[in-house]
């Protein structure tokens, strides 16, 4: 099987969607010369041209709701949102507009959008710059929200999302972009909301997204060395939301731990977390736990982010926990 | 009665630098003017049932209505073309009719039915109806302006002779979602047309109170080397000339348009508004200000001949109201649905 | 004890603040002529005018951002979105700039602003009037929130609110501004981040925000008619969150219910789920229970909005799950 | 050396409608000029060190330098009083320095150490320094613009004699938060300045590719009848002229100014932009507009006296370095403090 990088996957996914359907085309700050502040969209403009690869100003609320008028109009528009802090600037469309047309119209309108954004910590962008924002979308009905962490599964959900008659936001991370993976010869489109078995494990599961499925993989290794052996869920798509393969480990291992890098107040952890004790409780042999950032913006100084963001040792820290370790 | 229109009311379209006055040479044919009134007049008789029945507690939600803008409604939907679309605000019946959507389907949206133009999911401030290009009425204000863009946009890219229009209010053009529209359109010459309905106020505020340029509308395109045109919004005549001139050369793919339209509130923001921040003197201005008698004057129209008009106006509503009440309860779970395509 | 409802209660607070110190002003769109759209603010033009009492045009993202500025500067504004679903055009200056510039300049700005919103459905003002966003500020590290649910709750947090040296988002509800409560001769300030045992019971812990407080009440009756006893405990803000108080109480009755008119998914109440599962997790006899909207934006047609907002009986069917009755 | 200037480009003032001069009558002595060399020279000697330090690994994030924007900075930082204050952008060390703040302490908040301006909370994009007027520098585009505002509105509620001042770049005037600042500043006449630094690109994306009026910035001030002057970047003494003039304006009350500064960046986007997008001519142009060798032309320095600036420059630099890479790291735990008042 070929390797690419996860910047690569993205690319890849959307020049696919681009070569195979002239009503795929991108609109994005930097995205066409630059190709995008992160290279995602680098050689893009060379193959399809300006009036597909569009550089847009700097107005977040008009580019998504741009999107949303191509795509209630036919197109099948794949907007950037250069970082996802920016998402606080154009909500409004993608929570009153995108996520309710179909709902307010009574089913007559359609609207085929793909946000793409990225965020994350770990390399001093400060407090402006690298929120994980994926909690809010998740709370929006009408909102389909993934978040892939290999490049397999970007290039396979972003495939996926393009094609999906729904505005779907898919969340990528910055520290991902240079990471490699395997992938199939072929894209092969991956369903939203299906869950992904990283890990099989029997003694607890750690369900992650994001970055955080890496770093729970590296804590699961260590966590082999104590003799704990740990099963890894991805959900990969957080809505819709694979509850039944997220369920169905927990009551195989009996025990949780749910990981991300938001803030964990009020993070993804907390729904999933609500869903497992419900649908589990006589299951659960230890309460479950939650790993995400302290709850503080972003500090500046690299000591004081790497503090607050969560880390391979802090998967290991809860899932030890959880065993009673 | 003789109407006293102020010197800045003459249509005129100007791009910056340029002042140029249109030629009346779209002035249309006296039936044509009929059809005008026709459809003023279902508007305005349309509004007046929807108060009464508001009143009497028969309607859910909370309603605006159009009263004293239906030149705008009219003049703008009626130059149209059959596959140009728009997007309208929570002050939406008046677009709607005048677009030809049913006034039974739209009064029984309003009921909340199953018949009505959004199947009882919108409601008044939220008609669709994708048949009559509606695509939309927004209730959040600047909510519809990207997506006309947008879909300017999706016309210009695949080179069909469609345009996509707006329309919005004085209030409007102070929220971030407006100028980034307008620049972005502009920007990419889409093939929109921006309907600004200067009713002189939002909600309570009055013009002068939330913009600086509340008296030149204009000022705002201008930021954008827009092309603009001013129109008094009470003479449809003018209006419609106006929106054909713009509409033609949106559709053209020369790029945007902004209609700069002086029009009048004659009733409150809302259905029950008190409104206690208005003087007597605005709203009898406003009420002076009435696009019907004028241009029910301008087709020398006799008492009977209006009365006919008018008879037929109150039958459609009359029939559109029967229908509507004895439209379809959705099923409560039905909430569930169309939730996602 | 006076009586006041709770829209009286809301203005009461506001004029107490305006007198007693001249750097409290407010700030939003029909707040001054007519009131406020809810009529919250009749009467303050007359009496503080037109410097303190200001108009705004619809620029909710300039509204916040001023009063943060003006806050920096060393005002207390009180600033307004007349409909919370607007939040979602200001989030930009609530989330990247007031819950972050004490962080960020390292403690040397402080930020003491109030915003005010309201919204709630059962009405049938449809999809964009009506959504309960409260969850999201929850997420926000350096934001306060609350969600007082009574006429004497209200007028102390709101006193509270204005007095705090950082932005703190107040929610009202749309519903809530007729209803009747006593309230203290003396205004009574109300610590942020205390809950209050709105009733005492010994079955069943009930926590429940806003409109759902009374919807609770409700079903707290009937259930006592079936011999269930109910404990019903606000938190009134929602960040800071007296966990404390909470995990008491279901220490106490073994079984909890969390409800809020918010879609369920995502909602305030999965974090207090998992708040409680960790903290009491020896002590539950069963699952707790989430009672929230159902996955939909709010119809308009009154059948159809009706079946999706939670009621006294939805409280009261989860009251009776988690006593397996 | 010869410098042509484009006849747009000298400083002059307008409102809607009349296009005055602005008389030179503030025009400063030459120890005055000279004291703009220092600080510019600082500036620039400051930037490339960080530009050196950064590649060179040691500074985490990552930053943005104002090199060739130094005379909008301290023309408009040394125009303003000791009360007034600004918000700057994630472009912000040129303000930062120009504006007084110690250079040790803002570049250690470059390394992220307690002594820094924001004692290490902030780094590049968030300096502050409340002492210095500093209320921020924003690393969302136009994020600051709105406070600027509310400051401004702050100081005319109190009658004080503040002006609050706003940089920012040319793209930001392309976000909805630009509008609705400048219409509530303009309509409730704020104290405050807006200083727009038109250097012809955002990020990659040139004037004329997002923005319809990127030529004349001015136009976007027009949409609010807000008062505007036009504004040689690089000319140092122009600036403080036309700063001088603005701020004394709203100082007085009677309302916010727009300073359309046309500047260039010199160097890329963000230290390490490898700048594909860019033209040699394009680059070469913005070197061409360097201030610095323009304001020494007009103060007639022999090589000799230019090398004493320069080499006080690089004296203050090397010592901030110094300071800051022996500064000290903050406790992790500390993250947790500051989150709350
Ligand atoms: C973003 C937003 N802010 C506030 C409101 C509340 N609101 C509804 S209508 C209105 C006034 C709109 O004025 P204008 O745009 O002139 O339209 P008009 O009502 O005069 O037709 C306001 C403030 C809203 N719907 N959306
Ligand atoms: C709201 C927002 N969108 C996008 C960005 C990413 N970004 C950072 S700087 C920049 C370009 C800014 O251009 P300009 O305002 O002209 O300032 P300059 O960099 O030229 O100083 C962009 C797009 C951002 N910081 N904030
Ligand atoms: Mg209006
Ligand atoms: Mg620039």
């Amino acid at each position: 099987m070929p390797e690419l990088t996860y910047r690569e996957a993205v690319r890849d996914g959307l020049v696919q969607a681009m070569r195979a359907d002239d009503r795929v085309f991108i609109m994005g700050e930097d995205i066409a010369e630059m190709g995008g502040s992160m290279g995602v969209t680098q050689g893009l403009l060379d193959e399809f041209g300006s009036e597909r690869v569009r550089n847009t100003p700097i107005s977040e609320m008009a580019i998504v709701g741009a999107g949303i008028g191509a795509a209630m109009a036919g197109m099948r528009p794949v907007v950037e949102i250069m970082y996802e802090d920016f998402l606080t600037l154009s909500l409004e469309q993608i929570v009153n507009q995108a996520a309710k047309h179909r709902y307010m119209s009574g089913g007559q309108i359609t609207v085929p959008l793909t946000i793409r954004t990225q965020g994350g910590a770990g390399w001093s962008p400060g407090a402006q710059h690298a929120q994980q924002l994926e909690a809010w979308l998740v709370h929006v009905p009408g909102l389909k929200v993934a978040y892939p962490s290999t490049p397999q599964d970007v290039r396979g959900l972003l495939w996926t999302a393009i094609h999906d008659d729904n505005p779907v936001v898919v969340f990528e991370h910055r520290l991902l972009y240079p990471v490699k993976g395997e992938v199939s010869e072929e894209l092969e489109p991956i369903p939203l909301g299906k869950a992904r078995v990283v890990r099989e494990g029997t003694d607890v599961t750690v369900i992650a997204i994001g970055p955080l499925v890496h770093r729970a993989l590296e804590a699961a290794k260590q966590a082999e060395e104590e003799g704990i052996s740990v099963e890894i869920v991805d959900p990969r798509t957080l809505q819709p939301l694979d509850e039944e393969a997220l369920v169905a480990s927990v009551k195989k291992t009996n025990r949780a731990v749910v990981a991300h890098e938001a803030v964990t107040r009020m993070g993804f952890g907390a729904e999933v977390t609500a869903v497992l004790q419900h649908q589990a409780f006589d299951y659960l042999d230890a309460p479950i736990e939650r790993v995400g950032a302290k709850f503080t913006p972003l500090a500046f100084a690299p000591v004081m982010e790497q503090y607050v963001i969560p880390h391979a040792e802090d998967v290991l820290a809860a899932i030890k926990r959880t065993v009673g370790k | 009665m003789v109407l006293h229109w102020s010197a800045t009311l003459t249509a005129g379209a100007y791009t910056p630098g340029t002042l140029a006055k249109v030629e009346r040479e779209t002035t249309v044919g006296e039936g044509t003017l009929r059809e005008f009134l026709h459809d003023m007049l279902l508007i305005r008789r349309f509004e007046e049932k929807v108060e009464e029945r508001f009143r009497a507690g028969e309607l859910p939600g909370f309603l605006h209505v159009a009263i004293g803008q239906e030149a705008v409604a009219v003049g703008v939907c009626r130059a149209m073309e059959e596959d140009d679309i728009f997007a309208s605000t929570h002050r939406a019946h008046g677009h709607t009719l005048a677009r030809g959507s049913n006034p039974r389907r739209v009064m029984a949206e309003l009921y909340g039915k199953v018949e009505g133009v959004s199947h009882g999911y919108g409601g008044s401030m939220h008609l669709y109806d994708v048949e009559r290009g509606n695509y939309g009425a927004n209730a959040v204000i600047g909510g519809g302006l990207p997506a006309v863009t947008g879909a300017g946009l999706a016309f210009k890219m695949r080179n069909e002779p469609r345009v996509a229009v707006a329309f919005f209010g004085d209030g409007a053009t102070n929220i971030g979602t407006f100028h980034e529209s307008l620049n972005l359109a502009q920007l990419w010459r889409t093939k929109t047309v921006f309907v600004c309905e200067n009713n002189h106020w939002a909600e309570s505020t009055p013009g002068c109170q939330h913009s600086p340029v509340w008296d030149d509308m204009s000022k705002r395109a201008l930021a954008f080397n827009m092309r603009s045109t001013k129109v008094d919004g009470q003479d449809v005549e003018a209006v419609y000339a106006a929106a054909r001139e713009a509409l033609e050369y949106a559709r053209s793919g020369e790029g945007p348009v902004f209609l700069d339209v002086l029009t009048y509130r004659m009733h409150g923001h809302y259905i029950g508004d008190p409104q206690v921040y208005r003087s007597k003197e605005d709203r009898e201005a406003a009420a002076y200000h009435d696009p019907i008698p004028r241009l029910r004057e301008r087709l020398g129209l006799s008492d009977e001949e209006f009365e006919a008009f008018d008879e037929e106006a109150h039958r459609v509503v009359d029939d559109a109201l029967e229908f509507a009440k004895s439209g379809t309860d959705p099923k409560p779970e039905d909430a569930l649905k169309n939730v996602y395509a």
